[in-house]
């Protein structure tokens, strides 16, 4: 990689100030907008709004099981808010999460471009998604559903309530996930700045171009898979109701072929987040940058050929689950890799304990349980027991939440000042992710231990013995729902105080975003830049900056 | 290498587009190649290959002659830069994943039978046999009867 | 090569493009900006593909769990209607690939009547649907458990009308969107608005529309040849 | 670690494995703990500007560490997938028991061709086969003692075998969501030893074949899971309550109103689309050929009974 300066025009210095949230203000020039950095922000603020119902509902779920039987509300009641629950985080929360907010919002300016090569399909996409949320919560005042967010049949394609809206939801959903793929594909492919080779994009992007090759291969299966579904309540078409000559397992594997990958969708992003964090906090390049790239990539491909791993006990012929057994070994394999990657990026650096750096870290301790309790559960004879049990429920949420989520967190306190303009307290950001860190713990390592003991998930009432571990856990939720509330306000109070104002690259960083103004101008960059270092060589990037400030 | 060139890779400029030659003899040979493909999709339906799988093989290898020719001639594969067929491609890569691993599972959802059925007697202290465990038991026999009357029956339950 | 918006002289702008009347701002140039929806559409259609995958693989799965059923059923299908639509989509392909060469090569004219010529196949396409569809109504050869036949010998025949339905029924309203498609490049040609300098819409319409065509060709020989 | 009691050799050689990853994946978590614990600590940021060196890669050191991790992988693989086959195929003398499962009960019939109720009697030390199938929904078998567990799906038999090492109590649940009630259709295995496994079987047997007509339909209407959607008490479960219906005239949602008497009661159980009751859902599953005419005629005379 040249080590050259970073050509940019002295006037670029002295450009008139104005900014994409203050430019063009008012409601309409808001919600008409095309602007990745705006269209970001509105799904930045939608998902998380989703994301506060969802956890309030996980909330209701975990005070409900504090006893056995009814504690506040009744079975029918509890069995659709974990429906409500699953839905939205999975397909309104963690789909969408990095790529429709961080993605969006940095992804144009780290490649050097104005916007996303379809900014107006960018909006669409946003508003599918919010007609989609509206169809999945709007399910629940058509009748409710309590089919668990897998939809299995026959029982999805039989019971009465609202079903249909949640498939017709799920199936809008898909489109807007499918619209942010393709666009990001073209924009990488197509709106590189000059200088910009493949391998010196920084890892976020290789990481949000992997997602989007799943969005775009795997989404479409779940749209047919809706239809397929909406067809048999409709008309008992027939295809996957047993009693009507079809094969409910075959229903699992169309579920599946999306439902697998779509956690990819849910990682990668997250680990290309952390791929940025570390090495700018370690003041060092990213160890082994072509192993992380190309593997990402490769999880991408390779999560297409595990499904069967979910339907171990389904029924599924026992030769099958061998293939999808030693295939989801082999996906273990990429993921490892980038652990050790990150450590060693850490190794011999100069590391400076931030908030996004704190959740970075945090992210590499919950996903290591993550990744490391998948093994028993690729695990064919260990699975079988484990299976459908609170262990996997433990399991999924260290991956989604602890991996996705807490990578999120990372991101989002990694470009916030870039956001909006404005540091945070890094004191209470800290005790936040403090808070986050050991209510997560606390709320999911009772449940890994439920599970080993047979504890059935989807479970309203159980057994008496099991009560001591699911009061720690709902105790553990309790604490985390205070850490993200500290989060909240942490990140939100600094928005009304002006004295919180950001420099353009407070963290040292040295891809491109960070050579703009925080928040940035409406369109990006007011010369096409021209890329002469890499993403991690932070020391030709601040004798650039060194320039710049003498000139 | 320098900046400029790095420039031209990943910006296109004009004088590149290949669109402007004129394809039409390709694009009337095509559309025969294509009716005469019909005909014979039409006339090897009448033939018996041997069983039904045999026959809707033909069928599909046929249809993905045809299917190829479009792609190629009027999608313009043929003219085009490599990524779009890259992309074309690895869709069809996947859905032959998608196809390929579920119908295993449904083919290889035979019955299971022990190799060799332990004594009367010795079942106090039943140990799972050494290596053979299973054998496989062909396909078909009692399973799919049961399925098939199952369903006549479920069908009449629907109607 | 010239008109490249390097910032050498710091004040190349992008909107320096010839053809800036079409030229999106975030684009360099318009050679930029048709390859990336070039490359959009193609990803596009591969969604396309792997939706229709699924139907595809269910058509399989049941076909190879009641053979009978399907080869019984598929009799009621009218196999030289089935011809006709086959040769008419194939035709309609034609006619669009002219057209959009037309287009590029600046035969404005011509890409008119080729449109129009697609758009008129497109409907004799869902024309001859109709009259197949109005049979099966009539006859109660439908989906699921809409299907009211009383000469069903073999049972299961419902299931190949449920694929046969399904599958048709979403091809049917491809080609419904495809002639919506059409009808405006229609309006806009009438407009002037292409010329060999930009008919970006005709080439990714024309993309669509053979990616449909495309589907057709597997359904023809799954849906009306079984044997 | 897994303090569930272990009533099997196959639980036991599940739990080896369960035991080799924990071992595997404590040791990777610690690496990783204290790496990160480490670097942070040591190498922690002292002053503005401070140098670090500028290492990109390490390709040697890189494929050590997928390739060694790998072999471990490997083995967990293979164990697993044959201590998974094991589980599949049962022994051909195994006591075959079939299993129905329905909205939330599950009924267990011996080779005698009768079934009594929600817990399952096992003989200690032979193998048992389960044949299962559903009448509705997906359910699944879960054992987790034994740590076995397979989907029941309907309209096809999917199997389980296990050998239970002593006489005990197992809990059964059912683990594939399944409805309201999904979290009560539990059921118990109560492990005997051969002779009080032979004894138990005669006698109910026995019980069975002698029992006045009200009092075996009292019995079946646990047995065979009614009273998780009926009450005899006039509270409204999934289906209407039996309490006072004898001699009745209901209203049906898709037949003319009808008396509610022998045969109305015999076709309820055998059709029970036929005609629902107004204001009811049409869910409950068929019991055509899982009732004896002696069985049929119980009910009715038990719904006669209550008051």
């Amino acid at each position: 990689m040249a080590e050259v300066l970073m050509q940019r025009t002295p006037a670029a210095l002295h450009e008139p100030e104005g900014n994409f949230l203050t430019e063009n203000p008012g409601l309409k020039n808001w919600l008409f907008t095309v602007d990745h950095k705006r269209i970001g922000l509105m799904y930045f603020w939608t998902i998380m709004t989703m994301f506060f119902v969802g956890g309030v509902l996980a909330l209701v779920l975990r005070t409900e099981l504090l006893t056995p039987k009814t504690t506040i509300v009744s079975a029918e009641v509890y069995n659709q808010l974990f429906t409500l629950h699953g839905v939205i985080m999975t397909f309104l929360v963690l789909v969408p999460v990095i790529p429709a907010t961080l993605g969006n919002f940095v992804l144009p300016m780290m490649l050097g471009a104005k916007d996303v090569a379809f900014p107006r399909l960018n909006l669409l996409s946003y508003y599918l998604y919010v007609f989609g949320a509206l169809l999945a919560v709007g399910a629940i005042i058509g009748g409710g559903l309590d089919t668990g967010w897998t939809f299995y049949t026959p029982y999805s394609s039989t019971i009465s309530g609202g079903v249909s809206i949640m498939t017709m939801g799920a199936f809008v959903l898909g489109f807007s996930s499918i619209l942010t793929g393709v666009n990001f594909i073209a924009t990488i492919h197509k709106l590189r700045a000059p200088g910009l080779s493949w391998y010196n994009m920084p890892l976020f992007i290789w990481g949000m171009y992997a997602t989007a090759v799943i969005q775009v291969l795997a989404t479409p299966v779940i749209g047919i898979t809706m239809v397929l579904l909406l067809m048999e309540r409709l008309f008992q078409v027939g295809i996957f109701d047993a009693s009507l000559g079809g094969d409910p397992v075959l229903f699992q594997h169309f579920f599946w072929f999306y439902s697998h990958p779509v956690v990819y969708i849910m990682i990668l992003p997250g680990m290309a987040c952390i791929s940025e964090v570390i090495p700018t906090f370690s003041h060092k390049p990213i160890f082994g940058y072509k192993a992380i790239a190309w593997s990402s990539v490769g999880i991408a491909v390779v999560s297409f050929f595990v499904w069967g791993h979910h339907m171990f006990v389904s029924g599924q012929s026992e030769f099958a689950g061998a293939i999808f057994s030693f295939l989801t070994f082999v996906v273990a394999i990429p993921s490892g890799v980038k652990v050790f990657n990150w450590l060693a990026t850490m190794y011999r650096g100069s590391i400076s304990l931030g908030a996004p750096m704190l959740y970075a870290i945090s992210f590499l301790l919950l996903f290591g349980i993550g990744g490391l309790t998948g093994l028993f559960l690729g695990t064919v004879a260990v699975d079988v027991h484990l299976h459908d049990t609170y262990f996997i429920v433990a399991h999924f949420h260290y991956v989604m939440m602890g991996g996705t989520l807490i990578a999120f967190f990372a991101g989002l306190h990694y470009w916030w000042p870039k956001m909006y303009g404005r540091m945070y307290n890094e004191l209470w950001a800290a005790i936040g992710c403090l808070f986050v860190f050991l209510g997560f713990n606390g709320t999911f390592i009772p449940q890994f231990l439920l599970g080993s003991r047979g504890m059935p998930r989807r479970y309203y009432n159980y057994l008496d013995q099991f009560q001591f571990l699911h009061v720690a856990s709902t105790i553990g939720s309790y604490l985390l729902g205070v850490g993200l509330v500290i989060m909240a306000v942490t990140l939100i109070v600094p928005l009304f105080r002006k004295r919180y104002d950001a420099p353009n690259n407070p963290w040292g960083a040295a891809s491109l975003e960070w050579t703009v103004s925080s928040p940035p101008p409406t369109h990006n960059f007011h010369h096409v830049p021209v890329v002469t270092h890499g993403p991690y060589d932070f020391k030709a990037a601040r004798r650039l900056e060194q320039m710049e400030s003498h000139s | 290498m320098s900046v400029e060139n790095e420039a031209m890779e990943s910006i296109p400029h004009h004088g590149e587009e290949v669109h402007t030659h004129n394809h039409t003899k390709w694009y009337v040979a095509n559309i025969l190649a294509l009716f005469v493909l019909t005909g014979i999709t039409v006339l090897a339906a009448g033939i018996n290959f041997g069983s039904n799988t045999v026959n809707l093989m033909i069928a599909m290898a046929i249809a993905t002659v045809k299917a190829g020719l479009v792609a190629l001639i009027f999608m313009h594969l043929l003219w085009e830069k490599g990524m779009n067929a890259v992309i074309f491609l690895s869709s069809l890569f996947f859905v032959a994943l998608f196809m390929s691993f579920t119908f295993f599972d449904v083919e290889t959802r035979a019955k299971i039978e022990p190799a060799t059925p332990s004594e009367p007697g010795v079942s106090a202290g039943y140990q799972p046999a050494p290596l053979p465990l299973y054998v496989v038991a062909p396909k078909g026999g009692a399973a799919s009867e049961h399925g098939e009357a199952a369903k006549a029956a479920g069908g009449q339950a629907a109607h | 090569m010239s008109d490249i918006a390097i910032p050498a002289g710091g004040q190349a702008h992008a909107h320096a493009s010839p053809h800036s009347r079409h030229l999106q701002h975030h684009f360099h140039n318009s050679a930029q900006q048709f390859e990336a929806s070039k490359i959009g559409m193609w990803l596009f259609l591969v969604t396309e593909i792997l939706l229709f995958s699924g139907l595809f693989l269910a058509y399989f799965m049941l076909q190879t769990r009641h053979p009978q059923a399907f080869i019984e059923a598929h009799h009621h299908l009218d196999r030289s209607l089935g011809v006709l639509n086959t040769l008419v989509l194939l035709v309609s392909s034609f006619t669009m690939v002219m057209a959009v060469q037309s287009a590029a090569l600046n035969r404005i004219k011509a890409t008119l009547i080729y449109l129009y010529a697609t758009f008129g196949l497109g409907g004799v396409f869902l024309f001859v649907k109709y009259i197949e569809y109005s049979h099966k109504f009539h006859d109660g050869l439908l989906l699921g458990n809409l299907f009211s036949y009383k000469g069903a010998n073999v049972p299961g025949e419902y299931l190949f009308f449920s694929m046969y339905f399904v599958m048709t029924g979403i091809h049917g309203i491809h080609i419904i969107v495809g002639m919506g498609v059409i009808a405006y490049l229609i309006w806009r040609t009438h407009q002037r608005v292409f010329s060999s300098a930009y008919y970006t819409p005709i080439d990714l319409t024309g993309l669509y529309w053979h990616l449909v065509d495309l589907i057709w060709i597997f359904l023809f020989p799954l849906l009306y040849l079984v044997s | 670690m897994m303090p569930v009691t272990q009533a099997s050799d196959y639980a036991r050689e599940v739990d080896n494995i369960y035991m080799f990853i924990t071992y595997f994946g404590i040791f990777f978590y610690a690496v990783i703990v204290l790496g990160v614990g480490y670097f942070v600590y040591k190498y922690r940021r002292r002053r503005q500007n401070e140098e670090t060196p500028d290492i990109t890669h390490n390709t040697a050191l890189e494929i050590i560490w997928t390739v060694i991790p790998s072999i471990p992988l490997v083995v967990m693989a293979f164990w697993g997938f044959n201590t998974y086959m094991q589980a599949r195929v049962a022994p051909a003398d195994a006591l075959e028991i079939k299993v129905i499962a329905k909205k939330w009960a599950w009924e267990f019939t011996y080779p005698n061709g009768m079934s009594f109720g929600q817990e399952m009697h096992v003989p200690a030390g032979r193998p048992v086969k389960l044949v299962m199938i559903s009448q509705d929904v997906i359910h699944d078998f879960y054992l987790p003692d034994f740590r076995i567990k397979a989907d029941i799906v309907p309209n096809r038999y999917t199997q389980l075998w296990f050998n239970a090492d002593e006489p005990g109590e197992h809990q059964v649940f059912c683990a594939e969501y399944c409805g309201r009630d999904h979290s009560n259709m539990l059921a118990k295995v109560v492990v005997d030893t051969e002779e009080q496994y032979q004894q138990w079987l005669e006698q109910k047997a026995e019980e069975a074949m002698n029992m006045p007509l009200p009092e075996l339909g009292k019995l079946l209407y646990v047995n065979k899971g009614c009273n998780t959607c009926h009450s005899i008490d006039g509270t409204r479960i999934q289906g209407p309550s039996f309490k006072g219906i004898w001699g009745q005239t209901h209203q049906f949602s898709n037949a003319a109103p009808a008396v509610v008497d022998e045969n109305y009661i015999r076709e309820s159980l055998l059709q029970p689309t036929a005609r629902v009751r107004a204001g009811y859902e049409a869910i409950m599953p068929s019991f055509q050929g899982l009732l004896r005419e002696r069985e049929i005629q119980a009910l009715a005379e038990y719904v006669k009974s209550l008051k």
